[in-house]
């Protein structure tokens, strides 16, 4: 017996499969942007399942504080660019697919190239700017975008764009939230998410992905499916069949100024008008900080006069995420303004 | 009419509870029903957008809401 | 900041969770029954969520067939002993918790003392006889045991046996299906399965697991919840609050008389008189077989008159399973037939 | 009075539809929609058991069907 056909015989013998459907696997280029805890378990099964083409976009390391939903990692990864360690891993799993690493960080000046490579995108992205970024640049080059999206015990998924012919498609990501303000929507550093989530949503993209290529099943095109590992109840609302948006060019990406950990403490040993700013919750600063003021990121707003003085400021807190919001928010509103976010959070501070 | 609203992700947060009820006349329109939660939960509006959903379907600002109707609150979420 | 809370200070945000749930977590004992499609999985996520001790129960070896579900393993495994593997890669992924692979065969000799040493059992398990088996053993030691089954595009999950108070517990495995007939039910070598609906049940389990531990969240007792990867509903059916089963003991299982694929190759070449029978569907047969007479496992019942003939018989499928169930049911009618069963099937036979 | 019963697992191939649709009295018990199903369909008896269920609700031989009712047969699966 040929050994793909004994590797994926479990799979061919499904109903709506065979070997057709198998080589339609084995042809399809699917790109996941987010190697976290939804990309983990996608890359896994979309590698096992034989995706022949399997990217994986990344630019950010691997840290031990994401090791508890991040199964394709282990403390030893620590630092390593977690793109590429994904697909030494996957590369390990199945090695008769081929595995690209994207270790850039994808932007409004990159994501039309990257995508354009492959057939179908899986949202594993963990903010919003991503999120929107990505699905601008489906919509604009006409290709499925499997969405996923986690906060606590509470996932969604979602398949966005698909054509359904005469020139329309079905509903993207703006049809759902048109515009978000990511400031006042916590993400898991805040508010936990629990790992096993990570799994189930994570699985359920790749499932949908798999569908779409086999063409088999019902994708969750025009409906977003709302999971609660709480109660293990799951709601699919439906959104209409097609989509109401008009994207027409991508919104470009900030590049937001940072500061690296070391150069920080070499500029805090000899600046004393640099002015420190936590933009964590006040439980998180209660138990551990390293001093200067502290403004909860949903509250930043309201002290923009604050930013107009020539201080320098770092916003700080623990992963570097809301602290690039809030950067994101000052130069919004204060074009000129002198503020940094510490890359990487406290977490690389120590 | 009483009208139970079912909240999601942050919106269970800012209701306090995964479930709220709300009075209104019976002709309410969810442009009605956004109104008054927002006027109760000042930190819903700050969300830019989120989905409201009528008997799990996505409903527009000029649908009509009906007595035993369920309605839901999806907020985003951005985690991954 | 502690290396642990650090690890860890993504779920202890959680609501509901917080340091005391991670010590708990840290203190439990959890047995995997079964390293396959939904042990691997639920491993991932029971070792990176840091449960204290995690015990992985297989004696069956990585099998190239079973890797587009089995994530866990890659093709330099093959052979090797499944527990044993996932023990070693469960412990680079998590070095701060106990590991032990159980590699014996679990059986109504041995499950008590097996469990003995864990608070919660995961049912992982592809077969009917060790379903009960672990099912009356939890029972009969009074521990809750997380069930998972899958099939081609639907799995089952619950939560089994759960103590209530005042001598009352949850419905187990029995409620649901007081017997059943094995050479009935397909298995998913010959109906298939999507890999991930494996991912998503397996971590849905573990996902119970820990809010089992962690005394959070609504548990699937008394309730057993049924997911469609096709059109991705799920459903979830009431039980009723309590058992209404009554096990006093465990049945025994029975040790299947077993050729392996050398010896059996070396008997054909000098005994004339030995019999093959092919267990196997028409389909499967029709691609590829080793000889002998073909008679499918729903349909060997009616044959049971050509088992009393003295000569040896030999049953064969694709992996051992349903020479096994083949072999158990001629036992059941004629205890003293003289038939083997080709272990690890078609697969080791090559 | 019509019943449609939902078929889970190897009963979607045993019925050859994930829905089929029965003729019953209207006093009709969990026990007569059975013994009509495993009339119709004798593979499923040699399931040995399965689960009835009513509305989302685990069903006892004794219920009785009423019209409009939603009925679910739900088989073993051994995989894993």
């Amino acid at each position: 017996m040929n050994e793909d056909l004994q590797r994926y015989s479990c799979q061919i013998a499904l109903p709506g499969f065979g070997r057709e459907a198998q080589n339609l696997i084995g042809q399809a280029r699917v790109l996941i942007v987010g190697a976290g805890g939804l990309g983990c378990p996608a890359g896994q099964y979309l590698a096992s399942t034989g995706v022949g083409t399997l990217g994986i976009a990344d630019y950010d390391s691997v840290s031990i504080s994401n090791l508890h939903r991040q199964v394709l990692y282990t403390p030893a990864d620590e630092g390593k660019n977690k793109a590429e360690v994904a697909c030494v891993k996957l590369a390990q799993q199945n090695p008769g697919i081929r595995l690209v690493a994207h270790t850039q960080k994808v932007t409004s000046d990159n994501v039309m190239e990257i995508i354009a490579g492959y057939d179908i995108v899986l949202d594993g992205t963990d903010n919003f700017e991503t999120r929107y970024l990505l699905n601008d640049a489906c919509v604009l080059s006409g290709k499925p975008l499997v969405y996923g999206a986690i906060y606590q015990f509470e996932g969604q998924v979602a398949v966005w764009n698909i054509d359904l012919g005469k020139g329309t498609r079905s509903p993207n990501y703006r049809d759902l939230f048109p515009e978000v303000d990511a400031t006042q929507i916590p993400n898991c550093t805040e508010g936990g998410v629990i790992p096993t989530l990570a799994g189930i949503i994570g699985a359920m993209q790749a499932n949908e992905v798999i569908k779409y290529i086999a063409k088999t099943g019902d994708l969750l095109a025009g409906k977003v499916l709302i999971f609660d590992a709480q109660s293990m109840q799951s709601r699919i609302f439906k959104m209409g069949p097609v989509t109401k948006t008009h994207i027409r060019r991508l919104k470009a990406t900030i590049a937001i100024p940072g500061i690296n950990a070391a150069d920080l403490k070499e500029r805090m040993l000899h600046d004393d008008t640099l002015e420190l700013i936590d933009v964590r919750t006040l439980q998180e600063r209660d138990a551990f900080d390293i001093g200067g003021t502290h403004i909860p990121l949903d509250e930043l707003e309201k002290y923009m006069a604050y930013f107009t003085s020539a201080n320098t400021k770092v916003l700080y807190c623990s992963s570097g995420k809301r602290s690039n919001e809030g950067v994101k928010l000052i130069l919004k509103h204060i074009p000129e303004a002198d503020v940094f976010s510490l890359e990487g959070g406290l977490g690389s501070f120590k | 009419m009483k009208i139970n609203v079912l909240a999601f992700g942050v919106a269970k947060d800012i209701f306090g509870s995964g479930e709220v009820s709300l009075e209104m006349s019976n002709d309410a329109t969810i442009y009605n029903l956004k109104y008054l939660l927002e006027q109760q939960y000042p930190r819903l509006k700050q969300l830019s957008s989120y989905m409201v959903a009528v008997n799990n379907e996505y409903a527009l600002p000029g649908d009509t809401i009906h007595e035993r109707d369920e309605v839901a609150i999806i907020p985003p979420v951005s985690g991954g």
